[in-house]
């Protein structure tokens, strides 16, 4: 059991604890975590199986895919928690509006209609895109 | 040996069991602390294997801003309507046991030495116009890879400047108080832009280059952001637009040239090949800092201010 | 030279004319008109060009490389110029119906659009040198007759709609997997006179599978029994439709489809010795006696037209799938006769429909005197139909028992005698209640000179004559029973 | 001047359009146009390329494979960068004329383009590898440029998915390097040889590749993705991305699995493409909604194109393909379509269409001849597809595929005449309707007639592909 393959094996449990992770939670921010998790476990996969190489240096191919899937892997979490804050809001407002449709009140303070927004802004009052 | 062997077996087995309680702790604050902490961990294991570039980049990028990424969601985490009504945690446990028999199976019977691509590298090396030869793969071997990475990275600013344009939230951001993070980014700040223009120099013959330092040089933004003392610039600012793209319109020009004398697509002249890698990489630390900046828009900051701020106020 | 792309200019001048009055907009009536009777008149000159060409031994032919195996493939051979001609005649006069009987009704671009499409399919079908291009233009046909029989908007025509497709549909795909199954047992079928396929060897039940796959697929559009339900429910189409599509290009479609199955694919021997005609035979000849009995039972003059459009059918199939060369006159020149004779009748009742508003067999009594010249050439077709000499539906008749009898099928003769008696059974009343009929109220008078617009009254009058002489000079050279005989003594060879 | 690489050119332009874009911001549209132009310029001198050449190679960066990244362009390849260049260019027609699209629908377009040029010319395992991470990405973010909750919901679902079917082949990729110390294609298909590491890295990276084209029973986000995102969204989804994975999943069956693994991994392939076509399409006739219909009829058709596993190569490859060409025109056609009419009466309950057809006439037009591919009948390009899988079926005696290819043949007629027969129907009110703008339907209807087109010009493409009569 050489220590490439100890490491192997230890980030292949890393990766499989995320990927259920993943499909287990129900929760958005906690999958994203799971996966974000799965990622490391992966490259520690592939860094260990550098490390059979005879030569005193491990080999640096799999390093740069490393590099790479690290910046990758945080691109993309960075969007899925940006779509996932939007929706949040867009669920929040969904939410006022019930509450506004219960009692006639003032319609909820619209203060920040996202005017900029070009693409469908949901108006205050939500519905269907312009 | 045997300490080393003993080292080794105990992260191996210290790193699953950290990565079952990132993912199992119910309190989501918790969890990210969990999940920077493996980060750290991980990177002992990164110096074992002898990836100190990994480490690097694992460290700064990997933990310290998917970390604070993670922390600025928590205030609106919990109003999000779970995805499906009932988690299938049992389901996900036999299918993640499975695959990981099958691949542990497959890394098993893996050769005990392969040789991989060293001697190809090492081979090359001279022509290659760098001596580290992660950074002559990256930026030389397989530098379409990092070409594609970085279009990656402007597709991930576009999109989440599509999903959360900054129109007026920059307006509700708080006046700059003082406040500890404040002090201690007088104190930090300058250290990580001369950590990140030293890193990028000593790319070229040992660990560094412009992923770190764009990771170095973003960790040192995204305090001064947090301290209030950098105000969020607006995507639709052309300035930042330029600078963001400046890094990847160099690097495409720089591909494109061979073309036109009919050579081949990013092949780097031999002489130049130094002078254009640490162009390129230089250019490419503000793309990547500048990207690893906007994943904090002012919306996320605006509402994360308020420590009971919950989704209430209106977006 | 340009004369070789005869058959590509034939099927083109149809297309060309169904685009340009699709992109017409409504208002423009006269333009309409205008390319709808040029595009006839040019077609007709066409064929009667290849026509005279094949009669001289001449064969155009227009390949186009499509999927490995199998070419785009137009050519015109006696069998195809005798179906053409017959579409090129009777879409001239239905045409000019239709201009006559549609005036001032709704959506009519879209209606001639289509009906331009569903004749130049048609013209596909007929001229298709290969089973894969036949097929193209056989589903081509389908989608070009759906807007048309759905054309008036009513729930009735779209749920007659929703039938057609389903049954024209599902044979589509009996049709798609027989021609796909012989394509990969034995290669790209190019229609040759005399039959396309190897001999099968161990094949031989894969040939037989493929036919029945292939005959089913047909025996929808040609109406054969279990699968003729769509036809009576379509009469919910404005009669033009009715007429072209019941009478021309839809069914005959299917039938002649066997036919080129039977002739030209399989061969007349090889199908004989698989023992492919004899079930055949029978299924066409329960086809004929029950639609003629479904017949007696409508009361509704079109739907009582249909069925015997079903019944009539089965007499092509019948005689294609009897063995022998005088059966096969028989059967293939019906293909023609009964397009002539059936026509007229759909034009009469739409002529009944569209100025006496006369729907029901029962309402007709003396309508005789309020328009003779319509009901003489419904007479005319209805004593075809019944197969008194001298109309050309004796022509059919004649030839059909003396091939069954030539073949030694004596049920066969059995089988036409019946059908006869009850083919007179629900035509006859209809004759004499029109002439002998008695009614207590006057008719409403004609509008203009003539009992009904001359554009509708022209074209009844002109192919009842048209079928009538298909009768009388059947011995003459250029008849349509002479063309056939040409074509069976192909098909028999040496 | 030797020939200019074609091959290059055609993912760098995009590329340069792209990041241009982006600097343009608000006024990206006419630069779009620009890069339209000039990207089906470079795909044409590609394909006229590779007809009179064959494959073409381009090493990177001046390195020979291994170390390098290689690009190979073969036939597959340049008919579906024609494929992107022809949708997409009319699609960046249609977002200007369609008055919902959002500004910076042109650059995360044009960002997709350049994935899918990446992706259609690499034969390099990792570089797939990050040009699938791209698609995603820029995926992602054309469903998020919509406002609802369920669309929002789908864009997360979908970049999570595509996260760990990504992940899932990466694992693959890392398996192989381990073992061969390569990642270029061939090189890999070369050296493997049966055995664990092999069975496991193709079991792999196969699974991750059907998770990210949405395999039944692996669908589930694409259906409320394509119905919730913005119309020109919808149109590049439908037509294009969501083919990306499948592409792949073809180089990689065809270069690198092992001819010993192929059977019953293609068997279950094939069940598994089945069940989707025939639950897609019995899905599509349920919905009400025209845009839903048209996401599951992606999900039936996408199942025909898994039925290329198990009927191996020649004319079942070029058929599968030949869909692949044929469906992205028809389906953006139809999304295209979708989005008029939804502009047009406010929205797409298939009740609304009643009547519809004399004041939209061109759009039902582009319904009905798109529709044609759906039904795979004659004369349109789906109707080459399916004969093409039907000859493959029965010829390799694996006569059940062609049961279900007729079968979901009927399912699909039975769908598109459902909306096709509401254009015949009277219209119920004089219900208002502001009449699409014309430029949005003609560059569907120019779609309809390109996958008809298809259906009568067969034999061009058909030879690309080595499949020439």
């Amino acid at each position: 059991m050489s220590a490439w393959q100890l490491y192997a094996l230890s980030g292949l449990a890393w990766f499989g604890v995320g990927m259920w992770g993943l499909f287990a939670h129900a929760h958005w921010v906690r999958k994203i975590l799971a996966v974000n998790v799965a990622g490391s476990g992966l490259f520690l996969v592939l860094a260990a199986l550098a490390r059979r190489a005879t030569t005193p240096a491990p080999d640096p191919v799999p390093h740069a895919l490393v590099l790479t899937g690290i910046v990758v892997g945080i691109s993309a979490t960075a969007l899925a928690l940006s779509v996932a804050r939007r929706l949040a809001e867009v669920e929040a407002t969904a939410r006022l509006d019930e509450d506004a449709t219960h009692e006639p009140a003032a319609p909820p303070a619209g203060a920040d209609a996202r005017a900029g927004g070009d693409a469908a802004p949901p108006p205050a009052g939500g519905g269907a895109p312009p | 040996m045997s300490a080393g062997l003993a080292i080794d077996a105990a992260l191996a087995l210290v790193l699953p069991v950290l990565a079952w309680a990132v993912v199992a702790t119910p309190d989501l604050r918790k969890a990210i602390v969990l999940f920077m902490a493996l980060g750290l961990v991980a990177a002992l294991a990164w110096a074992r294997l002898a990836a100190p570039d990994i480490a690097l980049v694992e460290a700064a990028i990997g933990t310290g801003v998917t970390g604070a990424l993670l922390m600025s969601c928590v205030p609106w985490a919990e109003s999000l309507t779970p995805a499906s009504r009932r988690a299938r945690a049992d389901l996900a446990l036999a299918g993640a046991l499975a695959v990981v028999a099958c691949l542990g199976w497959a890394i098993r019977a893996l050769p005990e030495a392969g040789p991989g691509l060293t001697p190809a590298v090492l081979g090359a090396l001279e022509v290659s116009g760098v001596e580290h030869p992660v950074t002559a793969v990256l930026l030389n071997y397989r530098s379409y890879d990092t070409l594609l990475e970085i279009v990656v990275l402007v597709a991930a600013a576009i999109g989440i400047d599509a999903v959360l344009p900054d129109d007026d939230a920059r307006r509700r951001l708080a006046p700059p108080a003082r406040s500890l993070v404040g002090v201690l980014s007088h104190l930090l700040v300058p250290g990580a832009v001369l950590v990140a223009g030293f890193l990028v120099w000593k790319g070229a013959h040992a660990p560094g280059g412009a992923f770190q330092a764009g990771a170095v040089l973003a960790a040192g933004g995204i305090l001064l952001l947090f301290a209030r003392r950098l105000r969020p610039v607006p995507f639709a600012a052309r300035a930042l637009r330029g600078a963001l793209l400046a890094g990847p319109l160099l690097f495409l020009g720089v591909a494109v040239a061979p073309l036109v004398r009919g050579g081949r697509l990013l092949e780097l002249p031999v002489a130049w090949a130094g002078v254009l890698i640490l162009a390129i990489e230089t250019v490419l630390v503000v793309t990547i800092a500048i990207v690893l900046l906007m994943f904090f828009p002012a919306r996320v900051l605006a509402s994360s201010r308020a420590p009971a701020a919950t989704v209430e106020d209106p977006p | 030279m340009t004369a070789d792309l005869l058959p590509l200019w034939v099927l083109l001048s149809s297309l060309v004319a169904s685009v340009a009055i699709f992109g017409l907009s409504e208002r423009r009536v006269a333009t309409r008109t205008a390319i709808n009777l040029v595009a006839a008149v040019v077609k007709l000159a066409l064929v009667a060009v290849m026509l005279w060409g094949v009669y001289q031994g001449a064969r155009y032919e227009v390949r186009v490389a499509f999927v490995p195996g199998a070419d785009l493939l137009l050519r015109s051979d006696p069998l195809s110029l005798l179906f053409i001609s017959l579409s090129a005649v009777l879409w001239l006069a239905t045409t000019i119906y239709a201009v006559g009987y549609l005036e001032g009704a709704p959506d009519r671009s879209r209606f001639f659009g289509f009906f331009s499409l569903c004749v130049a399919s048609t013209m596909g079908i007929a001229l298709a040198g290969n089973l894969l291009t036949f097929f193209l233009f056989y589903e081509l046909l389908t989608l070009s007759t759906y807007p048309l029989v759905v054309h008036r908007g009513t729930a009735a025509s779209l749920a007659a709609g929703d039938r057609y497709l389903a049954y024209t549909l599902l044979g589509g795909g009996l049709l798609l997997v027989g021609v796909a199954w012989l394509h990969a047992t034995a290669g790209g079928l190019e229609f040759t006179v005399g039959g396309a396929l190897p001999p099968p060897g161990d094949a031989a039940p894969s040939y037989v599978a493929c036919f029945a796959l292939l005959v089913a697929g047909l025996g929808v559009k040609a109406a054969l029994v279990p699968l003729h339900g769509w036809l009576p429910v379509a009469m919910v189409a404005p009669a033009p439709v009715s007429a072209l599509l019941h009478a021309v290009a839809v069914v005959k479609a299917g039938a002649f489809g066997i036919a080129r199955v039977i002739y030209d694919v399989y061969g007349v021997r090889l199908a004989d010795t698989l023992g492919l005609l004899r079930p055949l035979a029978a299924v066409a000849a329960t086809t004929i006696v029950y639609g003629s009995l479904r017949a007696l039972t409508q009361d509704d003059l079109k739907r009582r037209l249909a069925s015997s459009t079903v019944s009539q059918l089965s007499y092509i199939v019948l005689g294609v799938a009897t063995f022998g060369q005088i059966a096969t006159v028989g059967g293939l020149v019906h293909l023609v006769h009964q397009g002539l004779m059936k026509i007229v009748m759909f034009f009469c009742a739409g002529n009944l429909a569209d100025e006496l508003e006369l729907h029901r067999v029962s309402e007709l009594d003396g309508v005789g005197r309020r328009m003779p010249l319509t009901m003489a050439a419904f007479t005319v077709a209805a004593l075809g139909m019944i197969g008194l000499p001298p109309v050309a539906g004796f022509v059919t008749k004649w030839y059909l028992g003396a091939g069954a009898l030539d073949a030694g099928a004596p049920w066969v003769v059995g089988v036409l005698l019946t059908s006869s008696l009850l083919n007179a059974a629900y035509f006859l009343p209809i004759v004499y209640r029109a002439w002998f009929g008695v009614r207590r109220e006057a008719w409403p008078p004609p509008a203009g000179r003539l009992e009904v617009r001359p554009t509708l009254l022209g074209p009844t009058v002109v192919v009842a004559a048209l079928a009538l002489a298909a009768g009388v000079f059947a011995a003459t050279e250029l008849s349509p029973l002479r063309w056939v005989e040409l074509i069976a003594a192909q098909e028999y060879g040496p | 001047m030797t020939e200019p690489a074609w091959v290059a050119g055609v993912v760098v332009i995009p590329l340069v359009g792209a990041l241009i874009a982006v600097l343009a911001g608000r006024r990206a549209a006419p630069i779009a146009v620009v890069t339209a132009v000039g990207a089906a310029v470079a795909a044409a001198a590609l394909v006229r390329q590779i007809a009179r050449d064959g494959v073409v190679e381009h090493a990177v960066g001046g390195w020979a494979a291994p170390l390098g990244i290689a690009l190979r362009a073969d036939g597959l390849s340049a008919l579906f960068v024609a494929a992107v260049a022809v949708v997409g260019t009319a699609a960046i027609v249609y977002a200007l004329a369609h008055p919902g699209t959002p500004h910076r629908f042109h650059a995360a377009w044009l960002l997709g383009w350049a994935g899918l040029a990446a992706l259609a010319v690499s034969a390099d395992a990792f570089n797939l590898y990050v040009a699938l991470e791209l698609l995603t990405l820029a995926g992602a973010t054309l469903v998020a440029l919509a406002s609802e909750a369920a669309a929002l919901r789908a864009a997360l679902r979908y970049i999570l998915l595509a996260l760990a079917g990504s992940l899932a082949y990466l694992f693959g990729v890392v398996l192989l390097y381990a073992a061969h110390a390569t990642l270029e294609l061939s090189a890999l298909g070369a050296a493997v040889t049966p055995g664990p590491v092999t069975a496991v890295a193709i079991a792999a990276m196969v699974a991750g590749l059907a998770l990210k084209s949405a395999l039944f029973p692996l669908h589930g986000w694409l259906p409320p993705a394509y119905a919730g995102a913005p119309a020109a969204s919808a149109v590049v989804l439908a037509g294009l991305l969501g083919k990306a994975s499948f592409l792949v999943l073809v180089r990689l069956w065809f270069e690198v699995v092992p001819p010993s693994l192929r059977p019953d991994a293609g068997l279950l392939l094939g069940v598994l493409g089945a069940a989707g076509a025939l639950w897609g399409a019995v899905l599509a006739l349920r919905q009400t909604r025209l845009r839903r219909l048209l996401a599951y009829s992606s999900v039936g058709q996408l199942g025909y194109l898994f039925l290329v596993f198990p009927l191996g190569t020649g004319p079942a490859l070029a058929g599968a393909v030949y869909l692949v060409l044929a469906h992205a025109a028809a389906k953006a056609a139809l999304f295209m379509a979708a989005g008029s009419i939804e502009r047009a009466c406010g929205s797409d309950e298939l009740g609304a269409l009643r009547g519809l057809a004399p004041r939209m006439p061109l759009t039902f037009l582009t319904i009905g001849l798109a529709g044609l591919t759906l039904m795979g009948l004659p004369p349109s390009g789906g109707f080459v597809a399916k004969w093409l899988l039907l000859g493959a079926s029965l010829e390799t005696g694996q006569w059940w595929w062609a049961i279900v290819l007729v079968v979901g043949g009927f399912l699909a007629a039975a769908y598109v005449f459902r909306v096709l027969r509401l254009a015949f129907l009277p219209a119920a009110g004089a219900a208002a309707i502001a009449r699409a703008p014309r430029g949005a339907e003609l560059p569907a209807l120019a779609l309809a007639l390109v996958s008809l087109g298809l259906g009568l010009a067969a034999a061009p493409p058909l030879a690309l592909l080595g499949a020439g009569p």
